[in-house]
């Protein structure tokens, strides 16, 4: 009998060549940027705007389901495929978060905070039904634009597609213009300093209440965004949006609340701890993330950038 | 007189991921009743359905919703394992019929059997042990496994490597991730570091669509030919799209089978639902059909579990996978198919497996 | 008289926020039945100053001493039992607690017996007497029952005070306490200053400088983390660096 | 604002819990018994959150390790005592709080809620992925305890009388605890943490005392949980669970003991309600609607959860409009901005 | 011109003739839940001009501000600010009007940082003023230039007025608000905010100012209005109320 097999788990430990190393790095960088797409909406409504949203997972599943749903009305009404599609599917989410905050968050910024997990946990549930009786329980798959669709060569016997590339250009973008407006602009100051002190804003002529309600739903169109952009990769199941919930706010939280460099860096750091648990330290991959999250909020308690 | 109605609890999930199994489940239970004209025994059937969430911290009280609130004279359920093994304990406990139409875990036929225990479906152990005789035949030597760390997974890993092995194979790599998690693509650099022969993959849903897709995107389809149990391919080929394509797996069903009793079967659920069938529906038209024999046995008193068991056990199930009949421990036993994926179609190759009998290990009846 | 004993020293006390330098080795010592002002510009580290010598922040060098005892790597809350008592520039209170409660409270630092979970903290004859004392003293008897939340900025001044009170330090620490009290109330707390100076000894920080010449024993100046004097009131009045810095033509 | 409890609720619903199996069948005991543990778990984690403001996202852990604790220590045959075995438990969870809370008090806010959710979260994949406690599969429990002969918990009814004199001695020691010195430390430590040290409470040791109780409370409730189910399964150590005990409290009314009581009874008849299909035939399979936009409604008229509505009904009447909470509720959070 | 409450009918704050009125705010009413706490206020401010606002603590001065401000909701009254109605404007509508806000505890963004804090408030005035520069408000602040970085959480008290001060200016308001505006200021810095106050107040910018130093208040300001128990009980010209003998006994000294 071969000595590969001594029973299970007990494989000889894994070892690793240059090639496969620089391969897992991409890997590990890859995966991080989409961490960072998929939590950027969370990172403006819940880091920046002080909300805490529950519905982040939803608003990404709804945007997947609309990669999924909305593609074949949209290609045949005004063509464009895949590009057009994100365009309108960005229009409809910025609508729906207009509309959300308007009905359902404008009163609660006054209240106690924990009155957001009560109300976005009821919008969870409503929103995984309305999608099981809009469009069932199936799983779909979302095929990238063909544009997109090829492979390149990586190592002996892989291929890298092309897309993955793409959605790594698109985190770039939405963190390097995150950080832009967030960090350069008045825009981004107004907002920051409407998390600290409303009344004060309002004191300055700030209409806090419409600037919040178009920060959220810029907030919902990043989710819906990067739903849509991560269909082709994730594909489009039932209960998508839980499974990313959580992660995104590890990123946040690792990052230092209200800092997009920090969330980018986060990202880019379980990635790497991801990648790389699963291969050198598959026992334990489960937990690594949460050890990691446990370990840097411990030596920083305020995670690793703070916000400012 | 009309006896009392025969009450079925349903308990199957109606949320959460598995909700499409769960309804898939039900129709097909659903048609073969109305097959019978509503009754099955003498009895007239009537449903009580309970949404189980696939949750197994909520998995007893469910069970006992429907034995002690509705008290249903038989279980039908589910899907999850953890939820199935809650409900196998308090059938045993309180003696009432349950009917398993899809979850594999090992224990429901194994330590945990009983007389009143059946399953329509499959164990782990047997979906992974055809798929592993079915790729040594294929000549391939080293193998390498990949699933997620649940104890789905690693039970059909172990069938795999059982009948692998026997056969002369081996597997050099066991490769598991956490579940849910669906992000492969360490995993698959792994994988093609390692360069086995080929690939023997269990997962299922949305983690199975992703999977296959990420392979074939990886590029590893072409270089390291992939397998699965079933489950891989099922009720999934829509969304994995050209992925899929070629794949081989092996299952207690396939599309298009073509004998007249499946034949029968796809046309009266196509009507039925405006749905094709898949396994699932299978699995839940099976629990239906051995119902059906149980009660007939016993004139539609539920209560006589002895010789409920007694007919069950020695009846062929006229199932749309083939005929299967139930082994001691109350598991089919029942012929595997390779098959592969072929269109949108996961056809029907050849037998992988005959006759595949659960070996029942820790089953004391 | 006999040489006055002091209470608490703080001897070179330095802290730096990144390459600024907020206090510039700091010494300075308290008596009990004195009341020693500190006054400064804007910035000077007055603020810094108090949060070392009380522990809310430890200080970059230099130690502190408490009746005594070298207390520099203690908590806050330890010195607090100690004797040690401040209270903030910026109102720091208990926004949903009633008045009375915010008092209670305070005083209940005092006799904590958190094992004793089956009496009832209202019971505590000590910290409830001390609470309607401490109110009273801090011109605060009408308002027992409002919530501190809704008081106005002046009325959570006073209650700043009366919890400092509330803990009975024998050192009190107090960052401003006339900033944001109308006429009235200034008068009564310099009338109070001026009652508990026997037996405590008080550190000043205050910009209202005729309270602060009214009632300071000793003045000392701080300009940029430094100190550039310390003396008598007149001395300092007098002096022209402190008037250039500081004071101006007042 | 002083939050009296108001005792004569609390006795009305402690009686009627105590009268409930007269009325009651089978599945109505069984229900209701389940309902009263997730209502200790809900008092264990108010204890936290509502009177500390201490928000713990890992509670599942606590719970779930009094759970595997129970099973995992019975022995393979014979009943084991309750006398050792429910002090073991509560002991192992309180363990594994001191622990958890002792390294996550050094964080603050969200990131306490993060670091608490990691640990639990280590607990969950401890059970999860190692033959430890049966794996995912979960494990069962053979005997259930006893006392002798007359204090056995295979009995559902005596299952329910222990659990119910478990919930009012949770109930009454919290109360109790709340009122006292203790107690109002907690209070103050939630309001303003920063002038409770500068008067001389050191404030770690007492968080660090309540996330204890909290935790050995909260395995109390996985205690009991295991004894009624006989099986326990990682789920029980799930963030869903955390998620799912900190909205009911949420929906009770943060900030008094009988809103974890009320929530708990809440969030369970809401669920059963929905789930019911003699009132909703088919579309009782999409429950989850009904109770998601039964919670949003209630979020968005009740603005201090279920125990307001007494208050705000007053209110009404008096015609008293809900401005006046607004204008303090802002005026009380501009202290601390 | 109107008459405030009845008891002071003959001293009524008249404006200087001629400046049309940017304030003109007629039996004011303000509720804080149940308790009502101001009782029928009367205000005018004409362009330019500086009203002290007096009393002891806790009288309605802030609540008064507050209200015409539009922060306070629950209040009835007739308020007119530049000409329009804003007897129900929202706060940021009466800010754009050309109002800036030093509110008493400052109101510092506690997560911006100093340069951040000015910025952020930068916007032109009525006729498209902007002589009050981001480097303007530096010159008069020189402290705050050096802490530039710092977030606003970081700053002294008294540096947080000042950037409360400069935040306000950086809007260029026709009327500055200032509610204790120098406490917690050095001596030295209290003369320079007098001194701008007074400069603003050549620039044609009217101030409504409420400071614990009546006596600089009486002396800088044109007219004052005392209140207790949130009623007007004085007001004037500044040198009337500061001459009336029972002042002492409203102000408590
Ligand atoms: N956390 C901090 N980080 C960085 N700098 C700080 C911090 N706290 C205070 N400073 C700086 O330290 C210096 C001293 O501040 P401090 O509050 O002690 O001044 P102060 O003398 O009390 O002034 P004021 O009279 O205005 O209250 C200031 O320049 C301030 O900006
Ligand atoms: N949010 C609120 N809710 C209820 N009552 C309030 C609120 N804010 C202030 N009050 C009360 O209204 C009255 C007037 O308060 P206001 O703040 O206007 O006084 P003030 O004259 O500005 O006093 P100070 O000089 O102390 O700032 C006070 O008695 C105060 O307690
Ligand atoms: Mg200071
Ligand atoms: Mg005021």
């Amino acid at each position: 009998m071969p000595v590969a097999s001594r029973g299970n788990g007990r494989l000889p430990p894994p070892e690793m060549d240059i090639a496969t190393f620089l391969i897992q790095c991409l890997n590990a960088l890859q995966y991080g940027l989409l961490l960072f797409l998929v939590a950027s909406g969370l990172t403006l409504i819940f880091g920046i705007m002080g909300v805490i949203n529950l519905a982040h997972g939803s608003f990404y599943m709804i945007g997947a389901y609309m990669a999924f749903a909305l593609a074949p009305i949209v290609d045949a009404t005004f063509g464009g495929g895949f590009f057009s599609t994100l365009l309108i599917g960005m229009v409809l989410a910025v609508l729906l978060g207009y509309v959300l905050e308007w009905a359902f968050f404008s009163f609660l910024y006054e209240r106690e905070h924990l009155q957001q997990v009560l109300m976005t946990y009821g919008l969870i549930l409503v929103f995984e039904e309305a999608r099981s009786l809009l469009v069932g329980d199936d799983v779909h798959g979302v095929n990238p634009p063909p544009l997109l669709a090829g492979t390149l060569p990586l190592g002996e016997m892989m291929t890298y597609p092309v897309y993955r590339l793409f959605v790594s250009g698109v985190c770039l973008a939405v963190a390097l213009g995150m950080y832009f407006v967030f960090t350069r602009t008045r825009l981004g100051m107004m907002i920051r300093a409407g998390s600290a002190n409303r009344e004060m804003v309002q004191s300055l002529g700030i209409d806090i209440k419409f600037l919040y309600r178009v920060v959220f739903a810029a907030g919902v169109a990043l989710a819906v965004l990067a739903g849509m952009v991560a269909a082709p990769v994730s594909s489009v199941y039932p209960g998508m949006g839980n499974s990313v919930l959580i992660l995104s706010f590890v990123v946040v939280v690792i990052g230092g609340i209200g800092s997009i460099r920090g969330a980018l860096l986060a990202a880019l750091l379980i990635g790497v701890v991801d990648t790389f648990g699963k291969v050198l330290l598959p026992q334990a991959a489960g937990v690594l993330v949460y050890v990691l999250m446990a370990l840097i909020l411990l030596w920083k308690p305020d995670g690793l950038f703070k916000a400012g | 007189q009309a006896a009392p109605k025969l009450k079925v609890g349903l308990m199957l999930p109606a949320t959460g991921t598995f909700a499409a199994l769960g309804t898939a489940i039900e129709n097909g239970f659903r048609l073969y009743v109305a097959e019978q004209g509503g009754k099955l025994g003498g009895r007239e059937v009537e449903f009580v359905k309970v949404d189980d969430e696939s949750d197994p911290a909520k998995a007893t009280d469910n069970v006992n919703k429907l034995i002690k609130r509705d008290n249903v004279d038989v279980l039908v359920g589910t899907v999850h394992s953890g939820v199935a093994m809650a409900m196998a304990k308090v059938a045993k406990e309180t003696g009432t019929l349950l009917i398993v139409p899809n979850a594999g875990a090992g224990a429901v036929t194994g330590p945990m059997c009983a007389p009143n225990i059946f399953r329509s479906s499959f164990s782990n152990w047997q979906t992974g042990y055809a798929t592993g005789e079915a790729v040594a035949k294929r000549g391939h030597k080293k193998v390498a496994t990949i699933t997620w760390k649940y104890a789905a997974g690693d039970e059909m890993v172990a069938g795999f490597k059982e009948a692998f092995e026997k056969a002369g194979g081996s597997v050099v790599k066991e490769l598991n991730l956490p579940f849910p998690n669906v992000e492969f693509q360490a995993l698959l650099t792994d994988l093609a570091a390692t360069k086995p022969d080929a690939t023997f993959a269990f997962f299922a849903g949305g983690g199975a669509v992703k999977f296959v897709k990420d392979y074939a995107g990886a590029g590893l389809k072409k270089s390291i030919p992939l397998y699965g149990t079933g489950f891989l391919t099922d009720g999934t080929l829509e969304a994995q799209g050209d992925a899929a394509e070629g794949i081989f797996t092996a299952l207690h069903y396939a599309d298009s089978l073509g004998t007249p009793r499946d034949n029968a079967f796809r046309l009266a659920y196509a009507k039925a639902y405006k749905l094709q069938p898949d396994v699932y529906a299978v699995q839940g038209y099976d629990a239906g059909q051995m119902l059906g024999v149980g009660l007939a046995a016993v004139k539609g008193d539920a209560s006589k579990k002895g010789e409920f068991a007694a007919a069950l056990e020695k009846a062929k199930i006229d199932s749309p996978r083939g005929t299967f009949t139930l082994s001691k421990a109350h598991n089919p036993v029942q012929d595997f198919y390779l098959r592969q994926v072929v269109g949108k179609e996961n056809k029907s190759t050849g037998l992988a497996s005959k006759a595949l009998a659960d070996p029942a290990r820790g089953c004391k009846m | 008289m006999s040489t006055p004993e002091v209470l608490l020293r703080g001897t070179g006390l330095t802290r730096r926020w990144g390459g600024l330098v907020a206090v510039d080795q700091v010494s300075l010592a308290l008596e009990r039945g004195s009341v020693h002002a500190v006054i400064g510009t804007n910035g000077a580290g007055k603020s810094t100053l108090i949060n070392m010598l009380s522990g809310e922040i430890p200080p970059s060098s230099g130690s502190v001493e408490l009746l005594g005892q070298d207390v520099t790597a203690w908590t806050q809350p330890r010195r607090a039992r100690a004797g040690l008592g401040r209270s903030y520039q910026r109102n720091t209170i208990y926004p949903s607690f009633t008045v009375f409660e915010n008092c209670r409270l305070a005083a209940q630092a005092r006799t904590q017996k958190p094992w004793a979970w089956w009496h009832s903290a209202q019971a505590c004859e000590a910290s409830t007497s001390t609470a309607r004392d401490v109110a009273s003293r801090a011109g605060l008897d009408d308002m027992l029952d409002r919530a501190s939340g809704l008081l106005s900025h002046g009325q959570k001044r006073q209650l700043e005070i009366a919890m400092c009170l509330a803990t009975g330090p024998e050192v009190l620490l107090l960052d401003e306490p006339l900033a944001g009290m109308g006429a009235e109330e200034t008068d009564r707390m310099l009338a109070l200053l001026e009652a508990l100076r026997p037996g405590h000894a008080i550190l000043l920080v205050e910009h209202d400088m005729d309270a602060v010449f009214r009632i300071a024993d000793r003045i000392t100046v701080m300009v940029n983390g430094a100190v550039i004097a310390s003396d008598t009131p007149d001395a300092v009045r007098a002096s022209p660096e402190v008037q250039a810095a500081y004071l101006g033509d007042h | 604002m002083n939050r009296r409890s108001s005792p004569l609720f609390v006795a009305l619903v402690f009686a009627a819990l105590a009268l409930f199996p007269l009325v009651a069948g089978n599945y109505g005991i069984d229900f209701v018994t389940k309902v009263m543990i997730y209502a200790v778990l809900a008092l264990s984690l108010e204890l936290l959150v509502g009177s500390t403001g201490l928000v713990c996202f890992g509670q599942a852990a606590f719970f779930g390790i009094g759970a595997y604790a129970t099973v995992l220590l019975s022995p393979q045959s014979g009943a084991p005592s309750l006398l050792w075995l429910l002090p073991a438990c509560m002991l192992a969870a309180g363990a594994y709080a001191l622990f958890v809370g002792a390294l996550s008090l050094r964080t603050k806010g969200v990131y306490f809620i993060m670091v608490t959710l990691a640990f639990a979260q280590m607990a969950y994949y401890v059970v999860h992925d190692t033959p430890l406690g049966g794996g995912t599969d979960g494990i069962y429990l053979y005997s259930k305890p006893a006392i002798g002969a007359w204090l056995d918990l295979d009995k559902p009814l005596t299952l329910y009388a222990f659990t119910l004199a478990c919930l009012l001695a949770v109930f009454g020691f919290l109360a109790l605890l709340l009122r006292s010195r203790f107690g109002r430390a907690l209070a103050g430590i939630r309001v303003n943490e920063q002038r409770m040290r500068a008067t001389g409470f050191s404030t770690y040791p007492y968080k660090l005392a309540a996330f204890v109780i909290s935790g050995a409370l909260a395995g109390l409730a996985g205690f009991l949980f295991a004894v009624k189910d006989g099986y326990v399964n990682p789920e029980m150590m799930s963030w869903h669970l955390s998620g799912a005990v900190l909205i009911m409290i949420i929906l009770g009314g943060l900030g008094h003991l009988r809103g974890a009581l009320i929530g708990a009874f809440a969030f369970a008849l809401l669920q059963e309600f929905f789930k019911s299909e003699a009132i909703f035939g088919g579309f009782a399979k999409h429950w989850h609607l009904g109770l998601g936009l039964t919670i949003i409604a209630s979020v968005a008229l009740l603005p201090r959860g279920l125990v307001g509505v007494p208050g705000q009904v007053r209110e009404r009447l008096v015609g008293k409009g809900m401005s006046s909470r607004r204008a303090d509720a802002s005026e009380v959070r501009n202290e601390h901005a | 011109m109107q008459l405030s409450s009845p008891s002071v009918q003959d001293r009524a704050p008249t404006p200087p003739q001629g400046r049309p009125l940017i304030v003109d705010a007629r039996a004011v009413h303000a509720w804080y839940g149940s308790s009502h706490v101001l009782h029928g206020i009367d205000l005018q401010i004409a362009r330019g001009e500086t009203v002290g606002l007096l009393g002891r603590n806790g009288m309605g001065k802030s609540t008064l501000i507050r209200t015409l401000l539009g922060h306070v909701t629950q209040r009835d009254g007739q308020i007119t600010l530049f000409g329009q109605d804003a007897s129900r404007a929202r706060p940021h509508e009466v800010a754009r009007l050309g109002v800036a806000y030093v509110p008493e505890g400052r109101g510092v963004f506690p997560n911006l940082s100093v340069r951040e804090n000015l910025v952020m408030a930068a916007r032109r005035g009525r006729d498209g003023r902007q002589d009050w520069s981001f480097e303007r408000v530096l010159e008069t602040f020189p402290r705050l230039r050096e802490r530039l970085t710092n977030l606003g959480s970081q700053l002294s008290g008294g540096e947080q007025q000042m950037l409360s001060i400069g935040r306000a200016l950086m809007t260029h308001p026709e009327l500055i608000v200032l509610d204790e505006a120098t406490e917690g200021l050095a001596p030295l810095i209290v003369a320079e905010i007098w001194r701008v106050i007074g400069d603003i107040r050549g620039s044609g910018i009217a101030t409504l100012i409420v400071d614990r130093d009546y006596r600089k208040v009486l002396a800088r300001s044109d007219r004052a209005l005392v209140l207790q128990k949130g009623q007007a009980v004085l007001a004037g010209p500044s040198a009337e109320v500061a001459a009336d003998p029972t002042l002492p006994s409203y102000l408590g000294v």
